[in-house]
């Protein structure tokens, strides 16, 4: 009884009588899902449009912004090193194309799959040994994102909102709107949606597989900047940011590997109901350190009854 | 002879032809809303070799694949042996005897020839997982014994050159006799081929006939066929079913359906 | 010429079934294992067994418990790791609570563990197909991890968390802990992976081999020519899970002597993988030759530059060591994607050829 | 395959053989340049290497034999730490193996190699118990010390005004975050404080908003970090996030990181982080490692590095190596000591003022002395401050309180001896 009062009964409780700190983790878990969301749309568009299952997506934003850093330390002003950030990233997207895509085309998923941790590996040896191992100071101010908080007092209680989250969320839709607007209404957008949906009519309007490949990698190294400026401003840029990646994947079984929708909306979904659940149930019964895994184990319930994920469409099976 | 008459016979060629070993019971298949078999009923009678044609979209192949049990029928029911068959999984019916090739090759291109026709076995083969696991002995035996049935099927089929080719390499015709020699490798009670002559040349589609033929001659082997060209199924099969818009329009004699005026109307008159 | 086949005929259905048709192959084979039994052993500094010998074949099995899932059955696990540690653990509380227990029993018996669970996480892969289940072993990998660090019971509720193997005698003789002598070890590691490596070759020569691979190449086939899938599937995990829970005994009991939880964690996983995807998805021997390259040669790059005398910057050596594993992947991946035994595969039949062209 | 094999016993011959040709003392560091504890680990081991360099070049060596300062990374990895153990205990005199991970797993195995195993201010606090723990020293100070320290200084030394009180103890999740756990309910218990322990595991380190959420919601009278690598960092700008007061929070001596607190600048103003060590940049020492390693650039550290806390106590470690070295030439009357004389030399190690005075590190360490039964020295330390720009020593010289942690140490090492029997047990009478 007392264990179920305390599963069922004690969260509630707690969420009603200090609504404030439930906003505050709201607050928390919606800004962790909004980098989620950044970093499973990367995934998505790779995987719509190569089959491929990018692995260093991660890595790519720790890649981007140790990049970013790098620039602006060899005294570079803060834009134009975004700038110079981009067109590695550009490079780089080219390079893996050419070098690892390429000779590669047509082989299984999971052979696709592992050379991307291939990348990934070769990334990380290769950043740490450009820019070294220590912690970096992302160029914050220098950028002119704001920082400090704005305090609000929702039911006499406390809620803080940093500035540099309100920042990010605020770029992240942005971002996100761009590129939606890029996917649906100019030729090249449609191209690499077509590509999700069916290679050979792309191929037959007379795409470049090649063109589309290289700007999809880049959009994701754009997409990775991007989460990598904001995510190394709340814990500094080194590569063990590369774990927060792993958080992207359950966001990916849950809205399925090729819906943009999906990785939005489960993004989002995973960052608030992870943080809630680590902080109402995960912390009070079973001694906290929940978010490792939540987010699988909630997205491989969902899969158990949906297999095709929550945005994926039914598929029936043929011989 | 009328469809209805279920004596046993003889055909003019000297094969026996049994009662009814499969029957379908006003089957009806939904996806969704779609409508893909619409209460159709028909028999399949032991030692025969049975067409189901019809047009592309008639339900052929959903209808072959309410027989091997890979859809299971919205309405309506299938009778084996005599019995009505209760809901059952797929594997649990090739258990039961019934075996198929598929339409779009469906061989286990990562393993030979061989390994893949001896697949076919594997619904009688009885050696548990630790006398497996240590070889000698029991299942050792086992695996020879069930290699010579396998080599019975290859040298029936002429593939004895491929024996230990990986089954990627192999050109589309000899693929598909693989695919026959692995269902024929079970053993089957009912062999099921679905468009077995789809994508062949002339050459190779006389071969296949030949050897769905002599199948049928040599082991007596239940055959239930779907195919197309109208040509090749007439001159094989005993008795014909045609299926357009999900629905039966004609059953019998290949002769009888021929001069059928449904049949002329519905499927021949758009093919020829 | 050394590989002529020319002249050796079978006559029967089993010999042509034997694992070596070919002579040579047995020959080749016999070599490997001489070295391995007794040459090595004889030749070996106690850091070559330590780092290089021992770790090598720990590693071999784990990849060789993954690929019956992933290269013979075809289900793609990232949770490799985690299975090991529920075998360490396992392993830790039969020695524990059992403290007469024989060391080899309780390895063997350990692998029952990391089965059982095994086969609960592989119930979703019925319905979970492809990356989908690929990720959803990710959460047998970091619930398990974690429930390695939270549960304290299971390292006996040492303040470190960490499981630490205590001396063990077997026949007198001190096959575990930090008394033992590496020689022993490593003799029993390799009994034991020997043993498993035969039980493994002969399940995916037969019968089983046969319905798992048409699991993996074609499921609605397979599940259309009588092959119960579920079964299928789960008896793959099951051994698959046995052979890596065995391999994480072995490689804490026998090797490391002691483990963190978080040495179970995703970085193992992904290090298992690469030696059964660079060995060779579905290929035994594969998993040897996987290992010796992700296991063995970065410690022979990280040591090489000092052993020459060459100063270089440790973590220079390590950033190049990381860089050189990717870019090694990627290079097997391109030239040969079925891996270093595939390679092999063509290495012989053109030796099979020599010196004649055709 | 074969070939490979035969490839690699080749190379390992070349590397067994290359590692025994090393001259001098062999004092490797299992260092770690890499990953995502290099941040912190690199102001540290550059201190370590270059003190032992200046010895080199000024002394060339110590008592005339030159030191080979060798480095193995780990990237704190227990397993590659293991490797390196392996691979560099052919001649060393010591094993340095950075991490309370690694310690654990080569303690019991320093008894049968016979190598002592230097971790000054880390690995397991009851080590200090030198009959059980012959071979392994951590002085001058162990974590229950530390955790001693932090309780005094918040209690104005006495610890029964803590009662009713909730102290949140953060930590890694991970040997060294666990390691003071036991001393520190058993101090909860006694004094009846409430320990909230807060683990971040390895992959929580940068992302804390849970932890630091939870300390919103228990609102504990002060938050005590164990923290290491990026851990330190995530959790001070999550501190500051929530508006914890910093002058309520405070850390073990691997958590004052001058990198992590620079970041903060201002918002850091507050937060202490106990100390075995002081910065003392005017010290005759610095002089020297200027002169001598790094104005000659053969040092990896930066300019504004050589202040650092950590640099300096990387000095520091380096110096208690050294004078432990010393001490066993001294008594045995070799220059080229043995790993066992090193043993002897460092369970007798006397540094006094006018010792520190003579090497010019003076204030940089507590005097302290070891011997048999005390492998730790207990030299205690002080409270350092961050005053929005730098650490400023905010404190009187601070002792642990011995006579609580004593029985605690005494009773952990018996059980550590049972569960590992057969262990030698030293005589210290």
């Amino acid at each position: 009884m007392e264990f179920l009062k305390k599963l069922f009964v004690d969260p509630f409780v707690e969420m009603v009588s200090y609504p404030d700190f439930l906003m505050q983790v709201l607050w928390e878990g919606l800004v962790s899902g909004v980098l989620y969301s950044l970093i499973a749309l990367g995934f998505v568009l790779i995987f719509r449009s190569s089959r491929i299952f990018n692995f260093a997506q991660g890595i790519m934003v720790v890649f981007a912004a140790l990049t970013l850093v790098g620039f602006h330390a060899m005294g570079i002003p803060a834009w134009v090193s975004v700038i110079f950030t981009l067109g590695v990233m550009a490079l780089l997207a080219i390079t893996i194309e050419r070098v690892v895509l390429r000779p590669l085309v047509g082989q299984p998923d999971i052979i696709l799959f592992m050379a991307t941790i291939g990348i990934t590996l070769f990334l990380i040896g290769g950043g740490e040994l450009i820019f070294g191992g220590e912690t970096k100071r992302m160029i914050t101010s220098d950028l002119g994102i704001p920082t400090g908080s704005v305090d609000f007092e929702p039911f006499g209680g406390l809620l803080i909102l940093q500035h540099l989250d309100i920042t990010s969320v605020a770029a992240a839709v942005v971002l996100v709107t761009g590129l939606l607007i890029f996917l649906n209404k100019t030729r090249m957008g449609r191209a690499i949606r077509a590509l999700g949906d069916d290679h050979q009519a792309a191929l037959s309007v007379g795409i470049s597989l090649r063109t589309v490949w290289v700007l999809v990698w880049f959009i994701a190294g754009v997409i990775a900047l991007m989460t990598g400026i904001f995510w190394g401003a709340r814990a500094g840029v080194s590569f063990a940011l590369e774990v927060i990646a792993y958080k992207a994947l359950p966001v990916l079984m849950l809205g399925g590997l090729e819906s943009i929708t999906g990785a939005i909306v489960g993004g989002l979904a995973i960052g608030l109901l992870e943080k809630l659940f680590e902080i109402y149930w995960g912390q009070p019964l079973l001694g906290g350190g929940t978010e490792t895994w939540f987010a699988f184990v909630l997205a491989l319930i969902v899969l158990l009854f949906r297999p095709q994920g929550l945005f994926g469409e039914k598929i029936i099976e043929r011989v | 002879m009328s469809v209805t008459d279920l004596e046993p016979y003889t055909t003019e060629d000297g094969r026996e032809i049994g009662g009814v070993v499969m029957e379908m019971k006003n089957i009806t298949l939904r996806f969704g809303g779609v409508v893909a078999i619409k209460d159709i009923s028909f028999d399949i009678r032991q030692g025969e070799i049975r067409a189901i044609i019809g047009p592309n979209g008639a339900g052929k192949s959903s209808m072959l694949n309410v027989i091997s049990g890979f859809y299971t029928p919205s309405e309506g029911q299938v009778w084996y042996q005599g019995q009505p068959r209760p809901a059952m999984k797929p594997f649990e019916i090739a258990r039961q005897g019934v075996a198929r090739t598929f339409q779009n090759i469906a061989l286990f291109e990562g393993m030979s020839t061989l390994d893949n026709i001896m697949t076919g076995r594997l619904t009688h083969m009885k050696s548990s997982m630790l006398s497996q696991g240590l070889w000698w002995g029991k299942a050792q035996q086992e695996e020879a014994k069930h290699r010579e049935v396998v080599e019975k099927v290859i040298d029936f089929l002429e593939i004895q050159n491929i024996r230990k080719t990986p089954v990627g390499r192999l050109p589309y015709g000899l693929k598909k006799r693989v695919e026959l020699a692995r269902a024929l490798a079970a053993e089957p009670q009912i062999l099921l081929l679905d468009e077995p002559m789809a994508g062949m040349n002339v050459e190779e589609k006389e071969d296949m006939s030949r050897f769905i033929l002599d199948v049928n001659d040599e082991f007596g082997t239940t055959i239930a066929l779907i195919e197309h060209d109208m040509g090749v199924v007439m001159d094989l099969s005993d008795r014909v079913v045609v299926m357009d818009y999900g629905k039966k329009i004609g059953d019998g004699t290949p002769d009888e359906v021929r001069n059928n005026q449904d049949v002329i109307d519905a499927y021949l008159g758009v093919a020829n | 010429m050394f590989y002529n086949t020319a002249g050796q005929f079978k006559t029967s259905y089993t010999k042509d079934q034997s694992l070596f048709p070919v002579k040579q192959d047995a020959i080749l084979l016999g070599v490997v294992l001489l070295c391995a039994w007794i040459i090595f052993p004889m030749t070996a500094s106690e850091f070559t067994f330590k780092t290089m010998l021992m770790p090598v074949l720990c590693y071999s099995l784990a990849a060789l418990g993954l690929n019956v899932l992933t290269g013979f059955a075809g289900q793609l696990s990232l949770g490799t790791a985690a299975f090991m540690g529920v075998g360490a653990f396992a392993c830790y509380k039969l020695i524990t609570i059992f403290p007469e227990m024989n060391i080899i029993v309780a390895i063997l018996l350990s692998g029952v563990f990391s089965s059982a669970v095994g086969v609960a996480f592989g119930l979703p892969s019925l319905r979970i197909k492809g990356f989908y289940l690929a990720i959803a072993t990710l959460a047998a990998q970091f619930f398990l991890v974690w429930l390695f660090e939270k549960w304290h019971w299971l390292s006996n509720h040492n303040p470190s968390g960490a499981i630490e193997v205590p001396n063990i005698d077997m026949f007198g003789i001190t096959v575990a802990g930090p008394n033992a002598a590496p020689v022993t070890q490593y003799y029993l590691i390799l009994a034991i992976v020997t043993l498993i490596t035969i039980v493994t070759i002969n399940l995916t020569r037969g019968n089983q081999g046969r319905i798992w691979k048409a699991t993996r190449d074609m499921d609605i086939a397979a599940e259309l020519i009588g092959i119960n899938l579920l079964k299928s599937k789960l008896t793959a995990f099951a051994v698959s899970s046995y052979i890596v829970g065995v391999a994480g005994a072995l490689f804490v009991f026998l090797n490391l002597g002691a483990a963190e939880p978080n040495f179970f964690d995703i970085p193992l996983s992904f290090k298992i993988l690469f030696i059964a995807i660079i060995g060779g998805l579905g290929s035994v021997m594969g998993n040897f030759m996987g290992a010796i390259l992700i296991v063995a040669l970065p410690v022979v790059i990280k040591f090489l530059p000092d052993a020459i005398g060459l100063e270089i910057n440790p973590a220079t050596v390590e950033h190049l060591n990381i860089m050189t594993v990717g870019a090694l992947i990627i290079f097997f991946l391109i030239i040969e994607p079925h891996g270093l035994a595939r390679l092999w595969q063509l290495i012989r039949e053109k030796l099979i050829i020599w010196p004649f062209p055709h | 395959m074969k070939k490979l094999t035969s490839f690699a016993a080749a190379a390992v011959m070349a590397i067994t053989a290359g590692a025994a040709s090393a001259e001098g003392l062999s004092t490797p560091n299992l260092s770690y340049r890499t990953g995502p504890f290099a941040a912190t680990g690199i102001p540290l081991m550059n201190g370590q290497r270059d003190y032992m360099l200046m010895l080199n070049a000024r002394d060339g060596g110590i008592g005339g034999v030159p030191v080979d300062f060798s480095e193995c990374e780990t990237g704190y990895s227990t397993e590659k730490g293991v490797e390196c153990y392996e691979a560099t205990k052919g001649d060393a005199i010591v094993t340095q193996p950075w991490s309370t991970g690694i310690t654990l797993q080569v303690l019991p195995k320093t008894n049968v190699d016979e190598i002592p195993i230097l971790a000054p201010g880390y690995g397991f606090s009851p080590m200090a118990d030198g009959s059980v723990f012959n071979w392994a020293f951590n002085m001058p100070g162990s974590y229950w010390d530390a955790a001693s320290m932090i309780l005094n200084e918040i209690s104005g030394n006495d610890l029964s005004t803590l009662s009713g009180q909730k102290i949140a103890f953060l930590h890694l999740d991970h040997p060294f975050g666990k390691e003071p756990l036991p001393f520190l309910e058993n101090m909860a218990e006694e004094h009846g404080f409430e320990l909230l322990p807060i683990p971040v595991g390895l992959k929580e380190m940068q992302n804390q908003s849970a932890q630091w959420l939870q300390i919103r919601r228990e609102r504990p009278d002060y938050v005590v970090m164990w923290g290491w690598g990026a851990m330190n960092a995530g959790a001070l700008t999550e501190a500051v996030k929530t508006r914890y007061p910093m002058d309520q929070f405070l850390g073990v001596w691997w958590s004052g990181h001058d990198g992590d607190m620079e970041a903060l600048g201002e918002a850091g103003t507050g937060y202490r982080s106990i100390s075995y060590s002081a910065p003392q940049p005017d010290a005759q020492v610095m002089a020297d490692i200027r002169e001598y390693v790094f104005d000659k650039g053969d040092s990896l550290a930066t300019e504004s590095e050589l202040d650092w806390v950590f640099y300096q106590r990387g000095l520091v470690i380096s110096a208690m190596l050294a004078e432990g070295i010393k001490t066993a030439q001294d008594h045995f009357g070799e220059g080229e000591i043995t790993a066992s004389q090193l043993r002897w030399g460092l369970e007798n190690i006397n540094l006094t003022d006018e010792r520190l005075a003579e090497m010019g590190m003076t204030g940089m360490v507590a005097p302290f002395s070891t011997s048999c039964s005390n492998h730790t020295g207990h030299a205690g330390g002080w409270m350092l401050q961050w005053n929005g720009s730098e650490w400023e020593v905010a404190s009187d010289h601070l002792m642990p309180d011995s006579e609580a942690i004593r029985p605690l140490e005494v009773a952990a090492a018996a059980e550590y001896a049972e569960a590992n029997a057969p262990w030698p047990i030293a005589d210290c009478e």
